[in-house]
């Protein structure tokens, strides 16, 4: 196999033979319930060390809940998929969680910039196609894939892109390494207690970071029974096959929105970027994580029932999404 | 009979672009900042039907406006789409050669249209001041047929070298070089649009060209907004100041938490197609 | 790039960017209506010689109608992609319009058994999952796909597929040329003027048919109000700009069924496989086919209203599909 | 206490094949067929929990019985599914390893378990008879861990040599062989059911070899119905012969029609574990 060109960027090697027997060893095939509280899904699904992905971000139908949880757990060494996150990985890199981050894109201030100068955040450049595109080369089973961009830019330089000849035309066309995280987490809309879930909405990739994930945690708005979802099979877009823990978080997606559901809490948003700003993700971390000892505690004690209300009542759009 | 009208770099740059887009036309944008606004500010004014795609996989969707005011985590932002899908989706669309047009923002462009939004400074490990990254960028500048690219006119963003490229143009502006790095055939840069300036590429050299100007602006004026020297097209265009419509559904519509419009102010005074600069307010912050 | 094997099959030849400049100049971007009679749209979107994909096939969900059209208009050497198909392969080879398939698995008769041999039509051997994975590669705007599969069998020496190195981890995998063929036909439940479809159930490969192919035609048991259908964005499983003709066919699929909708005129498929073992295929052509002007013509003279209703009455899952 | 039970060739295959069966594995069958009807059986009688995955992209399906009777082109078949999705994305989930077993049917087998279902006869393009092709089968036998495949025991099906092979077995018997070929590691071919037999693979040769026997018959029996030898298993073990509950749950409930179940009547006399050939029809048609 002939490489024109490489970049040199560090990235999680594929290997779906090592994929395939973990998959055959661990996942459950029965139905069996695999309810548990986010406490117990982060510890037993994450360890030090893990690559991460996680779908969407704190905005838009995050793994919010789950990912205050990795922090309250102190999770260490993480690889983050950065791919179309907003402050999240601001939080995981602030609480030390995070060193290493593939990016798509993110949001940026000091937090990861001083991580980044002082060494303790290594960067790779993708974009959020090509790393939403690995996590689809993941969820297929496959080494690479093929794709026609990230040529002849830096971003081939530094990350692990290689160029090769088409084998039918001869032509040039770039390939990207398939990524397998050792950890997917989604926020969903309703699934049952067996991991049959449902996602409501445009969406960046729910499916992909699931199927493509090693170990799978769900957080959902709510838990329906699985006869009823069964009512409606082209609805379930990730299989319980492939999921390890179900965790009922409803509202887990805040200070995020989860569409036709809740808005964001754009205050929350604004406090969050404020304290990156004035240096005090510390005083943030300490309220809306660690003060508290679990994502129901902290609804109740630092948002609290009116303005959960609010959010609820202020999205009027239900259309295609719960009507 | 003379009119004085004031508006933000960032509405000049906003409503050109917006000028170059067509209803029969399909547009691929990031999700939020100038080039969705570009697009809303033309769908609302000029081109009701003109269909979008945003990289979260919303494809057409129809926006009622006012827009909320953080459209980019708000479910009005994908309001009755013909569909719903995800980020893989809408990208094979592009690579399928669907999507027209590409609308982006760029921290920095170079002559050859490349471009950078990951960082500046010396080296990728040691910025200046770090970006969000490429985002959806490198691939909607691979796989659209043109790209319009949205920045403003100063010298640190027109850079002779880019501290990075994160997404491409020309490349090196040989013939075939998008070819050769494996981007589909006949694709690239197409405009750079600035509050002062409409470039397009020169077929041959692949190499940016003035090809319209403001009204309140010469020629030595966009030279002297950057590091390198474009080439002049033959005849130069006029670009028309945002008109008062244009301007008020901008503020009242499109953004009215005016996230997005916010930048440098200009001030101009009108005599038919005649423009004079008033003032042009200068800051490090607008940018 | 080192191609270790291959086979030696002949197969379309994928070119991504000859595809990119058909759509670019042949696709309508705008919303405007593409109703139009199946005689104009087979008239206009068929030609001698075209590769022809149909999802699925005559049993379920098929574009039935549109295929007989094409028999109607006596269409000549087509090639088709014969994944998962029923009779309709006999059908299309018994009319004369058929000179290459592509074998995926197909209902193999006296008819296309006799014409291969009399060198009539030529088979390409693939499988089922293999030519669906051309197609999704043809969608995605590749020239190819690796996959796992197909390796080691006589499948692969009279296929186009090849074994490459794998330019990750050097261990040898599979690639398949992508498929975009010239002409997608799917028949699906729901879809507005402008082409925006609905497709209920599980199924082959409606999306990637459409997607992957130049000419894309749809049939549809019911044309819905585009702002109805703009209500429920996340059904819509193909969007408009890649559909070029949409005509209505209540009962396009028979005699296969549409779940949810009517069943299988199971009497007519013992018809259809009764005139192929005596020999009869030409009168069961020039009965269901060339004897009428028209699907609708067909139902009402060879079906009857009696019959559809109780095809459709008998049909009585709903749940899932119009429930 | 003598009995008499009659029951047809293909009826003891999925039977045998159903008590293969376990309610926390995963198995993938093509669309119809004995494959399904053997799924079916086990679910009803002793796994109520079993999930499968069927090449149209139904998952985990619950259809009610008595099935419908053209199960291949009825709703029943994908009533109350887990999801409902396509081709490509169920044989994604076995490419990941998810499916334990894939149970298919077979026309030739050789002794390496690699099988043909696309002709016999002398070459490609001239079939003595051609069937249906590869279907589902070739990716189905390459990525499940493990595959059942069900054929009648006759010369003319366990073959030296296969007129074609649509689908793997261990290709070549050495090792690594399927792995060379860009096949998944450590997958292959697992049993071998016929009506007479059930055969697994030996370890290191990966030759086919007898590992059960049917009470009415003897070890030369099933070598008389097979072009080649197969090894022969450390202690042959007893197939049962289909019980009267089996025989009822499928005629009256799974396939109705018979369509699937039909083939050579079998009649044997039932005296305890042991059981006396009665009568067995030998017939072309039945195959």
């Amino acid at each position: 196999m002939t490489v024109v060109a490489e970049g040199t960027g560090a990235f999680l090697a594929p290997d779906p033979d090592a994929h395939r027997r973990y998959i055959r060893d661990h996942k459950e095939k029965g139905l069996v319930s695999k309810v548990m509280s986010e406490h117990e899904a982060i510890e037993r699904f994450v360890e030090d060390g893990d690559y991460v992905a996680y779908d969407c971000n704190l905005w838009v139908r995050g793994p919010a809940a789950l990912m205050r949880e990795i922090i309250r757990q102190k999770k260490r060494e993480l690889w983050i998929a950065a791919k179309f996150t907003a402050h999240d990985a601001t939080m995981l890199v602030a609480a030390g969680c995070v060193n290493r981050i593939d990016v798509g894109w993110m949001e940026v201030g000091r937090v990861i910039t001083e991580a980044q100068l002082e060494g303790r955040v290594e960067l790779h450049e993708w974009s959020n196609g090509a790393m939403t595109y690995r996590l689809l080369a993941g969820s297929l089973g496959l080494p690479f894939l093929p794709l026609r961009y990230l040529g002849g830019t830096d971003v081939f330089n530094t990350s692990g892109t290689k160029l090769i000849d088409d084998p039918y035309s001869g032509k040039p066309i770039c390939v990207v390494p398939a990524l397998n995280p050792d950890v997917g987490l989604v926020h969903v809309n309703q699934c049952d207690e067996f991991g049959n879930a449902r996602v409501f909405g445009a969406g960046i990739s729910p499916v992909e970071t699931a199927m493509a994930a090693k170990k799978v945690i769900l957080s959902t708005e709510e838990i329906i029974d699985s006869d009823e979802l069964r009512r409606h099979p082209q609805q379930t877009r990730i299989p319980y096959y492939a999921v390890d823990a179900v965790v009922h978080a409803p509202f887990g997606g805040y200070p995020g929105t989860v569409p036709g559901l809740y808005k964001a809490d754009i205050e929350h948003l604004m406090e969050s970027g404020a304290a990156q700003m004035q240096g005090k993700m510390d005083e943030y971390l300490e309220k809306w994580v660690f003060s508290v000892s679990s994502h129901e505690e902290m609804l109740g004690t630092h948002v609290g029932q009116e303005k959960l209300d609010v959010l609820k009542a202020e999205e009027t759009i239900k259309e295609g999404y719960y009507e | 009979m003379t009119e004085t009208r004031t508006f933000t770099d960032m509405e000049q740059i906003i409503t050109t672009s917006s000028r170059l887009m067509d209803g029969d036309k399909l547009y691929f944008t990031a999700i939020g900042g100038p080039p969705l606004v570009a697009v809303l500010l033309a769908k609302r004014l000029r081109a009701p039907e003109l269909a979008y795609i945003v990289e979260d996989g919303t494809i057409a969707p129809q926006v009622s406006l006012p827009a909320p005011p953080f459209l980019i985590a708000a479910s009005g932002a994908s309001y009755r789409a013909a569909a719903w899908a995800d980020m893989n989706t809408v990208s094979f669309h592009a690579g399928l050669g669907y999507i027209d047009y590409g609308v982006l923002a760029a921290v920095q462009v170079d002559e050859y249209g490349n471009f950078n939004s990951t960082f500046v400074g010396p080296a990728y490990e040691r910025p200046a001041r770090r970006f969000g990254g490429p985002g959806g960028a490198n691939e909607i500048a691979s796989l659209c047929w043109r790209t319009i690219l949205m920045t403003r006119q100063q010298g640190r963003k027109f850079v002779k070298k880019l501290d990075f490229m994160s997404s491409p143009g020309f490349l090196d502006g040989s013939a075939g070089a998008r070819e050769r790095a494996g981007l589909p055939a006949d694709t690239g840069p197409w405009r750079v649009v600035t509050e002062m300036a409409v470039f397009d590429f020169d077929e041959e050299t692949r190499r940016i060209r003035l090809k319209a100007l403001a009204p309140w602006a010469t020629v030595d004026d966009v030279i002297a907004e950057m590091e390198f020297e474009p080439m002049i097209g033959p005849s130069l265009e006029s670009i028309e100041v945002p008109s008062e419509e244009e301007l008020s559904v901008l503020r009242a519509e499109v953004d009215t938490t005016g996230r997005t419009v916010r930048g440098c102010w200009i001030t101009v005074e009108l005599d038919g197609e005649n423009a004079r600069l008033v003032e042009q307010e200068t800051s490090a912050e607008g940018a």
